[in-house]
């Protein structure tokens, strides 16, 4: 057994500690010992996006990254999206849209889509596209994600 | 009262689904997502020979890690009888299935499992796997079906033989099937124009995002629990039962929320290792692929040959046709051959028509069910060849089908007569959609500009269902059904309960229950869950309804006669009223519990659908890459319960089949590996590279159905490759019979002459 | 010759024991037993890496050695990771008007940066197109490189900047022309216990510009069939004086079109002069056929994508008001 | 007479005819006829005394729920139909 790394760091806004092996993934450690199943794995090379999650307030593959790079970082994940009772616009929008199926991707997808509305508020069509092209989504063909996107971003530049 | 008369009040609107707020928020337990004390994980070791005998397994290695609780190899399973039979989503050959789990004898394509490990963490199992060791005799591969009805073939199957070919020699070629009607020659005779092409479409995978996942208990007495990612929990179960040889008592499968199945989660890989291994263990065993075990040994769709050759009169009305489908099964025989055959022609109405499909068994990973299976090769020969004669013919695309569209009474190709459907209609909303007169875009430098349409039918699937509905003491009602929820059919489910009974769609929860909880229920696929599923709520909301009278006539102390229940109220001759919450808020003292049941086989009930896609595509002629500018999929629903999921079904299917003609395909080496095997380069469509797609709904009501309803999941992606293809052809005049139309074949058409 | 184009997995090695080992018959799953050092310094993490041997691979966004990683390269033990050495993650402008590249200076900042913006927008187009902004986010420039694989993006664009390579080893600091330092899929010229720090882009000068662009079949998350990247300045004749042309995804390694670079000097970039300047290009091209495409095809490639990429960069300098 | 329409391999055991006409009461009666006649003609269809899996009997335009035991009408035309599935 190798010897585990003690790594503090801050997941959703709370400060937590965790003992990890170097080879286990962020995205093991966020499942399988902080039990944020909402991070889900699609393909474990970072084509698909399912694991996103924020990394020091970047979008990041989770499943790309060491736990232990974790040490003194901030992650946020999809569990750490709504407050309280109250849900993000994403989410709302999500289900208003209709613009989950299956939905395997839609964590991931929440996770791009905030990431591009906090450094995007009015993005376009094309814009939308580009910033979730991380994210395969298999059952929607898009459609109602995108328009998801659109008034999420809608309804929060008006509030 | 007939369903077209009919108002509905929840029916037809779109409300937020019930799993929704789990599943915006992460709480949704997905496969992977369960876990039990003291559970082991297990892995799978898997070849990486195409075709090749097994020398010897040495697992001794393995077994002696610590940590490491379970080994076990093809010798483990049982051995279980070699002949088709009716199990899991219509036949299945035991035997070939448990081979397919574990390998006996030989391999038979790169990355066919040959052992399973469980140990106490997942690189503990991994390690161990490096520890097993397999001595191989390489076989030469047979790669595609060309290869494998060569003369000298090497054999897959010493003994397979041919089905349907009386005295066949040991053979690659599992099965021929055949449709005919008619007189040919008598038919190319009176044709005005012939085309005849042979066509070629890649092996594609469904490319769910959720890897399969399997997590199994087996208890001291031998009772075992298995959660899984499965489209049908009752098939899981039965093809665990058949392969391990045990009662269907001793195990219940628990469906988790599925990550997309699309035909590919109908079918069993992990699930019998897990249990075996728990066993063999005593421990709880949990399994999930990796993606590339997803792509190398998980069921693909068929790649296939098809050699095509059709004739019209001068009036675009098909005179003759005739079909010969070569449909790769994989390593072992089952390809969707068949409704490669029933599709080709399904949209016309033929005279004269032959229909002969070959089921043919390739080094290749055994295909499953992949959203209309066949159906979307069959169409993109038949479709695209169509417009051919429609070019030739100077007759408008869809004019051309209009001309030669089934309708009801139309004698279908594969039998029997056709009932009601909507393709008519459907044309007609194509051709009069402003997307089809619009203009597109002037040539611009390298880039040329078409539009396409074709049109496709899927028969949609019955088979049997069971619900539950019972009335809460307040008025509420909880809905279990056995139908595992891919795309949000528990709230359409929940809808035709709440339509019944008078409630709101929120008044109704729904769920999906255990194989213990429910009575028996197939696949959540077949296009079949809101129909069949519906059907057996519809029944069981009718029996609610029937024991909601006989109660409120308890209360009214009068005769059961003229009490009829409407808009969620018993209402006597006199008018007097009793609504659902004041009969359930007495159930106690008027006999217990109002609890409604059915269980159908809809086979009676079931209708197709028809689809069609109009698409604008661009071509950038120097690199032969293809773009989509605009995409409308119409789609014949018969009655769109929840318009926002049936949408999502004819968008999500346009989509995958834009995937599928642009772009998808498996590669493999002359060796038999796979090369793409990994989301990177198996390329799925991204957000990227598709437009937003317009769906159109028609509603012809599937007049078997007491509420009209046609399946809706499969027939969108029937018709995009073909239409994607008429399309380029429009753009470029080049015609290539080739799919996916990736950008090096695009460019090597538009450098030759013809 | 190289067998494969693509994002080194563990089979692209053709040198089993020093970069990545013997692949395992798996694929996608975890990592096998791993150290992990976070050195402060560059001396530590040259300590570490050299001690480490073959075992060593040093970690920046890590959006390839993972990968590699989980594919089963039994060869690595020692992860290294870069990004808390001090410096690693400093883009900093040079007052030539250049730029010094931390190894661990993310694409995206590289796309963010507003001077990268306005000076050198084929290198951000190149740093954009890596993947999604998931991977962009974590890839850097450094790792690109290191990675060698003959398809990687940002390579020809930075080649086309006449980039050089500043490595340190446990005997002092070298630098080295960035065209030079691949050898070919998955080799570089990093030799034991050296990394390479960081990436210096000389400054500009008059109406320059450069641009990037490769061909995928999809619109993102691909790897290219084939990249070209190009620098070059006007005069205010409009007459070019100065470019560079290299060529991604046909070859072993980058290749720099000098020929067709020069037959573009004293021109006016005229749609002929690039024709022909196309066609010297492919003809420099040492394509294979992989899973990626036909080598006939990606030859043709060259020739278009050369045209298209030189009319941008052209575009750019007359616009560019200069400096 | 009810019309049994044969599938194109049972034609060849029929000299190429694509119907019968059969009497009922029965679809197991009128299968039982068409054997009478062209001996082989059903075997591919049965194993033992229950229809084959992967084959089911339509009426018209209906899959029957009874499929041997389904009763005829003098109208009725009875198609031999592949069991279908779906993805």
């Amino acid at each position: 057994m190798a010897t585990k790394n003690h790594i503090s760091t801050t997941i959703n806004g709370e400060s937590k500690e965790f003992l990890c092996e170097p080879r286990q993934t962020l995205l093991e450690v966020l499942r399988d010992e902080l039990d944020l199943k909402g991070v889900k794995e699609g393909c474990g090379t970072g084509d698909c996006g399912s694991c996103s999650v924020m990394f020091d307030k970047r979008l990041a593959c989770s499943c790309l990254i060491l736990a232990v790079e974790a040490e003194g970082r901030t992650v946020e994940t999809v569990e750490g999206m709504a407050s309280g009772e109250t849900l993000h616009p994403l989410q709302r929008q999500f289900l208003e849209h209709a613009a989950l199926q299956c939905g395997i991707c839609t964590p991931g997808f929440l996770i791009a889509g905030k990431a591009l509305l906090e450094k995007n508020p009015d993005p376009d069509e094309a814009e939308i596209r580009l910033a979730l092209a991380g994210n395969l989504c298999r059952c929607t063909g898009y459609d109602k994600i995108v328009r998801a996107v659109q008034d999420a971003a809608r309804e929060m530049r008006n509030s | 009262m007939k369903t077209s008369e009919r108002e509905f009040k929840v029916i037809g609107t779109r409300p937020v689904r019930h799993d929704g707020i789990d599943k915006v928020t992460g709480r949704a337990l997905y496969g992977a997502d369960h876990s039990l004390p003291g559970m082991l994980h297990g892995r799978v070791l898997r070849s990486p020979h195409a075709h090749a005998r097994i020398l010897s397994i040495d697992t001794s290695r393995a077994q002696a890690m610590p940590g490491v609780h379970a080994v076990i190899t093809g010798d483990d399973l049982p051995s279980v009888p070699d002949r088709t039979e009716a199990l899991g989503e219509g036949t299945t050959n035991a035997n070939d299935l448990s081979n397919n789990l574990l390998a006996k004898g030989k391999v038979l394509y790169d990355g066919h499992a040959l052992a399973a490990v469980a140990a106490t963490s997942a690189h503990l199992a991994e390690e161990a796997l490096d520890k097993i060791e397999v001595q191989y005799e390489v076989l030469p591969p047979v790669m595609d079906v060309r290869a494998a009805v060569a003369e000298g073939a090497p054999l897959l199957h010493e003994t397979l033989r041919t089905a349907g070919v009386p005295e066949s020699k040991p053979s690659n070629i599992a099965k021929v099937i055949e449709f005919a009607r008619g007189d040919l020659d008598e038919g190319f005779a009176a044709a005005s124009v012939i085309v005849e092409r042979e066509f070629t479409t890649a092996m594609v995978h469904q490319g769910y995002i959720e890897p399969h996942n399997a997590l199994a208990k087996v208890d001291a007495d031998g009772q075992i629990t298995l959660w899984c990612s499965t489209q049908g929990s009752f098939d899981i179960r039965s093809l665990c039962a058949k392969v391990l040889q045990i009662p269907l008592s001793r195990l219940k499968v628990i469906p988790a929320e599925i990550g997309g199945g699309f035909g590919g989660k109908t079918t069993v890989y992990l699930e019998p290792l897990a249990i075996r291994m728990s066993q063999i263990s005593g421990r709880p065993v949990h399994m999930v692929m990796s993606r590339n075990e997803v792509l190398r040994a998980t069921g693909p769709t068929s790649g296939s040959v098809i050699r095509l050759k059709m004739g019209a009169n001068a009036h675009g009305k098909i005179v003759a046709a005739d079909a010969l489908l070569d449909y790769e099964a994989g390593a072992f025989p089952g390809s969707p051959v068949l409704m490669g055959a029933v599709v080709i022609f399904a949209p016309y109405a033929l005279e004269n028509f032959r229909i002969v499909g070959r089921d043919i068994v390739v080094n290749r990973p055994r295909t499953a069910a992949y959203r209309a299976p066949g159906g979307t090769n069959a169409a993109f020969a038949s479709e695209t060849l169509l417009d051919e004669l429609a070019e030739k013919l100077a007759i408008d695309p869809i004019e051309i089908r209009r001309r030669n569209a089934t309708c009801e009474g139309v004698q279908a190709p594969w039998g029997p007569r056709m009932q009601k459907v909507g393709y008519e209609e459907l044309l007609d909303a194509a051709q009069s959609h402003p997307h089809y007169s619009a203009e597109l875009p002037p040539p611009n430098g390298p880039l040329v500009y078409g539009r396409g349409f074709a049109g496709g039918g899927w028969g949609n699937a019955g088979l049997q269902s069971s619900a539950i509905l019972s009335v809460n003491n307040d008025g509420t009602a909880t809905l279990v059904t056995g139908s595992p929820d891919i795309g949000g059919s528990r709230t359409s489910c929940a809808m035709i309960a709440a339509e019944e009974l008078g409630l709101e769609a929120a008044d109704v929860r729904p769920s999906v229950a255990d194989t213990d909880t429910i009575g028996y229920t197939d696949v959540t696929g077949g296009s079949r869950v809101t129909m069949a599923t519906g059907l057996a709520v519809f029944e069981a909301a009718q029996d609610v309804k029937r024991q909601l009278r006989e109660r409120a006539a308890r209360m009214w102390e009068c005769p059961e006669e003229g009490i009829v229940f409407e808009d969620g109220d018993a209402i006597r001759p006199n008018g007097e009223r009793l609504s659902l919450a004041a009969i359930a808020g007495k159930a106690g003292r008027t006999g217990g519990p109002v609890i409604g049941r059915a269980t159908v086989n809809a086979n009676r009930a079931n209708g197709p659908s028809f689809a069609g896609f109009l698409v604008d595509v661009e071509v950038d002629t120097e690199t032969g890459k293809v773009g989509i500018l605009r995409g409308t999929v119409f789609q014949d629903a018969g009655r769109a319960i929840h318009p926002a999921y049936v949408e999502g079904q004819m968008q999500g299917g346009s989509v995958q089949g834009i995937g599928w003609g642009l772009g998808e395909e498996y590669i493999y080496s002359n060796e038999g590996k796979l090369e793409n095997a990994s989301l990177l380069d198996y390329r799925i469509p991204t957000a990227l590279d598709v437009p937003l797609i317009e769906a159109v709904i028609i509603e012809c009501p599937n007049p078997a159905h007491p509420l009209g309803i046609r399946g809706v999941g499969e027939a969108s992606i029937v018709p995009p490759p073909a239409a994607i293809a008429n399309a380029v052809a429009a753009a470029t005049g080049k015609r290539l019979p080739v799919l996916p139309l990736s950008p090096p074949r695009v460019h090597a058409a538009l450098q030759t002459g013809d | 010759m190289p067998t494969c184009l693509q994002r080194p997995e563990s089979v692209c090695t053709p040198d089993p024991g020093t970069l990545m080992g013997q692949p395992r018959i798996k694929g996608g799953y975890t990592l096998q037993d791993i150290q992990y050092s976070a050195p402060q310094s560059v001396e530590e993490a040259v300590s570490l890496l050299a001690a480490a041997g073959s075992q060593g691979r040093v970690l920046a966004g890590g959006t390839d050695l993972l990968v590699q990683l989980k594919n089963g390269a039994r060869g690595i033990r020692h992860i290294i990771d870069i990004k808390r050495v001090a410096g690693m993650e400093t883009l900093q402008h040079t007052a030539d008007g250049g730029m010094r590249i931390g190894a661990a200076v993310s694409c995206a900042r590289i796309g963010e940066d507003p001077v990268v913006q306005s000076n050198y927008p084929g290198l951000r187009e190149a740093a954009m197109l890596i993947g999604s902004d998931q991977i962009q986010n974590r890839a850097t420039l450094a790792g690109n490189l290191c990675n060698s694989s003959p398809a990687a993006d940002t390579v020809p664009a930075l080649a086309a900047l006449n980039t050089s390579c500043e490595i340190q080893g446990p005997e002092g600091s070298r630098i080295m022309a960035l065209a030079d330092f691949a050898r070919g899929p998955g080799q570089n010229q990093l030799g034991e216990g050296e990394i390479l720090i960081a990436l210096e882009v000389p400054g500009r000068t008059g109406h320059f510009a450069d641009a990037y662009q490769r061909f995928i079949p999809r619109n993102e998350m691909d790897i290219a069939v084939v990249g070209v990247g190009v620098a070059l300045a006007l005069n205010s004749a409009g007459e070019c004086t100065q470019a560079r042309l290299a060529l991604g995804a046909v070859g072993p390694r980058v290749i720099e079109a000098t020929e067709a670079a020069t037959h573009l000097l004293g021109s006016t970039l005229d749609e002929e002069t690039l024709e022909q300047a196309a066609e010297m290009a492919r003809a420099i091209a040492q394509p294979i056929s992989d899973k990626r495409g036909p080598a006939e095809y990606r030859r043709s490639l060259v020739g278009t994508l050369t045209r298209r990429v030189v009319r941008t960069a052209a575009e750019r300098a007359r616009n560019h008001e200069g400096s | 007479m009810a019309t049994l329409f044969l599938t194109a391999p049972m034609r060849r055991h029929a000299g190429g005819t694509e119907r019968l006409e059969v009497v009922g009461p029965t679809v197991r009666e009128a299968l039982e006829q068409a054997e009478k006649r062209y001996p082989g003609i059903t075997a591919d269809l049965f194993e033992g005394n229950d229809l084959r899996a992967g084959f089911t009997i339509a009426i018209n335009d209906t899959i029957v729920d009874h499929p041997l035991a389904s009763l005829l009408e003098p109208t009725s035309e009875i198609y031999i139909v592949p069991a279908m599935g779906g993805g």
